[in-house]
């Protein structure tokens, strides 16, 4: 049923088949709707997503997996597909601090990160988010003293929500998502680590003329407005 | 044995009563607190959505169906190992607890470079037959089934060690070839680490995360199971996460309360 | 075709070593004390314990001759009777005993119906929807020998048929399986302790002690000449070794016994408990055998009570002598008591050792 | 019971010896796939990191620790479900492979809900005697003990409904309380259920990942157990992860093969 | 401190409903035919079944009765052997042994010499570390009897003891357990099938049918007296009904027997099978009973040869007659040979019944 598309404009009608998107899991709520709105605006097209660890998804493309698009959270990992097209930074994602409601543990800011009578969760420095906040820490000279360094920003923040820690660095994104269960402090040396998403579309695909669309409405100003509201800087 | 309610056997030690229902609440209290979690007040809501529909049903189907191909390639495994007298024995049996010690996820990688589409076998299935295993409900069940086998093989394995061999011995007396003496004599007298052995094969299968998504993908409808809709809310809303745990909890304590009971009474 | 079966079997420290034949249609019981080795035997003709040398054969057939042939139970045309049973209990009654036939392909109706058959052969033709674990000790022994007999194995291999039957129920199946054994036509080995199931139910008694043959022959030969004090018993007859010269027999352990016929060197001398009569007063008559004995054991049996005498520096040191129910209120014995033990020399048999 | 090659029982027939290889197949084939892969030429160089050795260490450690728990708590509450005669004994049995069916990570937070510095218990072990269990090696090894008891459970479970109870009567009537009677009599007789059983729990234990980094964090020489070492090392460099899965197993199956067959053997 | 039990137990269709009683150093029989109860009622007592209605008691101390009173099997003072052993197959044979004294606290090392000591008494000493799964059925079977004897329990419950024993281990063993049970000053309840052993061992022998006490009495009483066929068949007499007229004995399944003492109304006449006197003419001499009798069946035992007749219609239609090796040579009796059956009217015995 993947039939080749007739325009590469995506607002083309024309458009059908199915779109096979691969996105990090940090991106599963802004994609979804993402994917609603573009199957909205394509009647003939669907849009069908893996979600899952960036670096599972590289792993997977690279062993043959039907992917026609792939979305990353970090440029490392898509620098690990090989058969791609060239990608594009589409969102930005910066750290934020989150502390349980209510800041049980009155932290300020990052100095507190020091502080060893504090409980502190950081993501390790395999995973993106880990490298930023090293970056971080190194660039206003603190050394930080984490209880943890967890595995992916999702378990970090889950420490927070339950207060098993008093503190950890997150990105804004989950901040906003966790809304109700935490609360955000922003710094102002976020920005010299900012984590950026990059999307491209894969060339042993079977819907070239699908991805290209996908991809495109990412970019567009709709696609702009879903991830803005989701908590992600334009690039 | 008695149909009254006066044992012949008496009171439970203490000693044994202590740890046992000690062991009972470090199981349930965690379950408990999930319990607490739970947002009751919009759980209902939550629930109508015919994704959790989908991705339960999915779960159900693939564990079962795992849990089937582990019983027929599980049960004559542990039976070589138990009694097919092979040099290496002890080495072979503690290979098979390979996929148990594997972290999931890199089992996944593993079946990935085997059955995947450029993988050592993979490759020949998908150029010769057209087969391709990754990202299909196959490939889910052949996840499953590999992270769920050992369960069952060492554990029918043990049951068969504890079994008189004499029983067999009778058998091959009148006549029973060593394949009619399994089917009639052996199986059914293990037929309690059968059941033990399926059960935490499919509560296993059930519960799979790692290997499912690394092999097969996360595709709604086609690979999403439970485990895998959970990590995906996870992401999005940590309270929908625990109510898809909980109804994944209670349909498989549903299934097992009902159907180990029918089955053990059918084999006593 | 002969059953031969040179058995040469090593057991932990326990050694079996003994030639057996069985010739179609004979029943040939093996007896012997515990432990001598008679499962031993009857589990390597099974096939479910090979011999370390020696050969089991039906005729040409070779079953085990190490080292290369060896053929497992299933193969082997046998039937066998377990000590303790084995029946299976997932199966109920009717099914074990058509386990076999059905193991042989037999149509599953038709297996039934001939296991209903067997059931009913054993008494037990109500029984069949029962689980074993639900019968009593000799319910479950008779569906086992139902089961064994159901497949009309070439050899039959029954190690204790009768052992847990009750007198009234060993009475019938006794018969019921003597008639089963004249009518079968292949080989039968019967292991058994008891000399009664033997002398009625086999043409020929292989008595093994440790493992050895020590005495075979037809039951009459064996019940008239035993050669060991095991067999002795076994048949309840009073047996001695001695040196004879003319009729007068010098016993190995002391003492003296007349026989009504002259005999020279080293011979066996038997008679028969009831052949003992006691007094308790020196008897009048003259029998050619008289000691005074003194009493050392009683046991009442069904219908006679046999003494247990020490008839020593005279006569024989253990002496068995049975006596009526009339003679018993006469004599009232006491352990301890003086009697006066008398044998007529022409109850006396002596053989050469 | 032969010392010689001449088996009494024959040939193995082919209907079961065919899946028994093939399923020996299916466990060990994906392994055979991650050793094709691994970096053989700069593995040592990767294997000699302080990291590797104290991982390693933690993860058997706590494994083993997290075994004799599940032996002390789980062994009771197997007997209890076997033996006891409770109400409700069908329903009580499934909910005890409640760990195996919740994926692991909503394991971890249960886990957290009831013994994290908030939760139910968690804040008064706090309060009252300043335990912490998370973000500790007790902490972990809590987790682990957590997923891996269902498996002893489960298989104790089959190995005493196999076995038969008139010699727990014949126990009694020489005298010996229950509690006799289960050391002296029942637990020897079911040892190769127990064995299995613990092999299952220790392997499950070995190889656990979301619940222990979910409920015990990760720190590197406190609760960075080998798994979780292979998951970082999945994101950055998936060979070092091929080779750091490798050496668990490696380990795991030098354990376990050279373990099990001296007990198996000293109980026979 | 006497045992006294009254049992009511049901298991599926089957109703057990006895009385026992069974005094300090009284050993009790109970005897009947397979099925008919035995190992339930020993169950019972044991506290291995528990009673549905009844009460089981040693004096004051009330071990069960329904529906609230339950005294589990490790708090009664009991020593059991089991019909099929249930050795611990984990333990050695001297574990096993020692087992009940251990788990009365007793001291390793003492428990361990008390149980060498009884192994030594059932002729095992060797045996004390071998597994009971290397032992032959036999050995086994002494162990667990030194296992429930090495408890010096207040009441020994036996199912069988000597079942599986072979016949010169019977004799020994029966000796050794008849001592033991002389000087035992508890109440033994010894369940068997064997009239020889009841005879021997019991002071007084219960005897059920189908769960219910058809006779009992000491051993002789019932010897000389027995009330159904199976235990005349029990005892080896032959046992019929009647109606006495004086001196003439109309049997209820036709034929005649004549008397010595004349009685009146329902009788059961008895005799034994060695008082029948078997002729190929009729005799000369006038017995006051002799009937034209054919050969239905012929049994060798040990030594004597038992013949089953049929004297109908002048006698009886089932015939009990032993006759000796002698006789049997001048009879060579066939099955369907006609002979002369004569019976001293003094050898016969009636009895209201
Ligand atoms: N597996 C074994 N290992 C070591 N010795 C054994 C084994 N099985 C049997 N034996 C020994 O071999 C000998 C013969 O045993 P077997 O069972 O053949 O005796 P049996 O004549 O059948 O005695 P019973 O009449 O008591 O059944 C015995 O001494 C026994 O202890
Ligand atoms: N668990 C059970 N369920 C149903 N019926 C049973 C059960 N156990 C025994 N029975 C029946 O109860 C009756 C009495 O059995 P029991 O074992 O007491 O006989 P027994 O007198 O000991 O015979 P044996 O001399 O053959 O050992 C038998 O008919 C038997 O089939
Ligand atoms: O690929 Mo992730 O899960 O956003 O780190
Ligand atoms: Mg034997
Ligand atoms: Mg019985």
């Amino acid at each position: 049923n993947d039939q080749p598309a007739a325009s590469n404009n995506p607002s083309t009608p024309t458009l059908s088949g199915t779109v096979t998107v691969f996105a990090a899991a940090s991106l599963t709520g802004s994609f979804t709707q993402l994917g609603k709105d573009f199957e909205a605006a394509n009647p003939g097209a669907k849009v069908v997503f893996n979600f899952a660890g960036s670096s599972a998804l590289a792993q997977q493309i690279n062993q043959g997996a039907p992917a026609d698009v792939f979305a990353s959270a970090a440029p490392k990992n898509m620098d690990q597909v090989t058969d791609k097209g060239t990608p594009t930074t589409f969102a930005q994602n910066t750290l934020e601090i989150a502390v349980p409601k209510g800041n049980p543990g009155n932290i300020t800011g990052l100095k507190d990160f020091t502080d060893q009578n504090k409980k502190i969760a950081l993501c390790a420095a395999q995973v993106p988010c880990g490298a930023a906040a090293e970056k971080v820490f190194k660039a206003v000279s603190l050394t930080p003293q984490p209880d943890s360094l967890e595995q992916d920003v999702k378990a970090a923040l889950t420490k927070v929500s339950l207060g098993e820690v008093d503190a950890a660095l997150v990105y804004k994104t989950d901040v906003l998502a966790a809304k109700d269960k935490v609360d955000g402090i922003e710094f102002p040396e976020a920005d010299m680590a900012i984590n950026e998403y990059p999307i491209a579309t894969l060339t042993k695909g079977a819907n070239a003329a699908g991805a290209k669309a996908f991809v495109d409405y990412v970019l567009s100003d709709k696609g702009k407005a879903v991830l803005t509201a989701a908590g992600f800087a334009a690039p | 044995m008695s149909r009254r309610s006066r044992s012949t056997t008496g009171r439970l030690p203490l000693v044994l009563l202590l740890p046992a229902l000690l062991g009972l609440a470090f199981l349930l209290v965690p379950l408990i607190g999930l319990l607490a979690k739970a947002p009751w007040s919009t759980l209902p809501s939550r629930l109508f959505s015919a994704e959790v529909w989908t991705a339960l049903r999915l779960s159900l189907v693939c564990a079962t169906v795992a849990t089937l191909i582990c019983l027929l390639l599980g049960i004559p495994l542990a039976w070589l190992l138990a009694r097919g007298n092979l040099p290496g024995r002890g080495l072979l049996r503690a290979l098979v607890t390979v996929p148990l010690v594997l972290p999931p996820v890199v089992g996944g990688v593993a079946l990935l470079l085997v059955l995947g589409r450029r993988g050592l076998i993979g490759q020949h299935l998908d150029a010769w037959f057209g087969i391709s295993l990754p990202f299909t409900t196959a490939g889910v069940i052949v996840a499953e089934a590999f992270v769920a086998m050992p369960f069952l093989v060492i554990s029918v394995e043990g049951a068969l060690r504890a079994a008189d061999p004499r029983f067999e011995e009778a058998a091959a007396t009148l006549g029973a070839s060593r394949w009619l003496t399994f089917r009639r004599v052996t199986l059914p007298s293990i037929a309690p680490g059968v059941v033990a052995g399926a059960v935490l094969c499919w509560a296993r299968a059930l519960g799979e995360f790692g290997a499912t998504i690394t092999f097969a993908g996360n595709f709604p409808g086609r690979t999403t199971t439970m485990p895998l809709a959970v990590y995906l809310a996870l992401e999005t809303d940590p309270d929908v996460a625990v109510v898809l745990s909980i109804v994944l909890l209670l349909v498989s304590v549903v299934v097992l309360a009902s159907l180990r009971e029918r089955w053990l009474s059918g084999l006593r | 075709m002969t059953l031969y079966a040179d058995l040469q079997v090593t057991r932990g420290t326990f050694e079996l070593d003994i030639d057996l034949t069985i010739a179609p249609g004979e029943v040939v019981a093996l007896l012997g004390p515990n432990g001598a080795g008679k499962t031993t035997a009857l589990r390597a003709i099974a096939g479910l314990l090979p011999l370390n040398a020696g050969r089991i054969s039906l005729d040409d057939d070779r079953w085990d001759e190490p080292p290369k042939t060896f053929r497992t139970p299933d193969r082997r045309p046998i039937g066998v009777v377990f000590q303790d049973y084995l029946l299976f209990d997932h199966l109920s009654c009717l099914e074990n005993v058509a386990f076999g036939l059905r193991a042989r392909g037999i149509d599953k109706h038709l297996a039934r119906t001939e296991a209903a058959r067997w059931l009913e052969t054993v008494g037990l033709a109500e029984y069949g929807r029962r689980r074993p674990r639900s019968l009593s000790g000799g319910q479950a022994q008779r569906v086992a020998l139902a089961r064994a007999l159901a497949t009309s194995p070439d050899v039959l291999l029954l190690d204790e048929p009768l052992a847990a039957l009750d007198a009234s129920t060993t009475l019938h199946v006794r018969a019921e399986l003597g008639q089963h054994l004249q009518r079968f036509t292949g080989r039968t080995l019967l292991v058994t302790h008891d000399p009664l199931d033997a002398m009625v139910l086999a043409d020929r008694l292989v008595i093994i002690e440790a493992g050895r043959i020590v005495q075979d022959g037809a039951p009459a030969e064996i019940a008239r000449r035993p050669r060991t004090e095991y067999v002795a018993q076994l048949v309840g007859l009073n047996l001695y070794r001695g040196t004879a010269t003319g009729t007068r027999v010098a016993l190995s352990d002391g003492g003296t016994i007349t026989l009504a016929e002259p005999a020279d060197g080293p011979v066996h001398v038997a008679f028969p408990p009831i052949a003992v009569s006691l007094y308790p007063e020196p008897p009048s008559g003259s029998p050619r055998n008289t000691w005074p004995a003194t009493v050392t054991g009683i046991e009442q049996h069904a219908h006679t009570v046999r003494l247990t005498l020490d008839a020593a520096p005279s006569g024989p040191s253990t002496l068995l002598a049975d006596i009526t129910p009339a003679a018993l209120a006469d004599l009232h014995p006491t352990p301890g008591q003086l009697l006066h033990a008398t044998l007529k020399a022409t109850e006396v048999t002596s053989y050469p050792t």
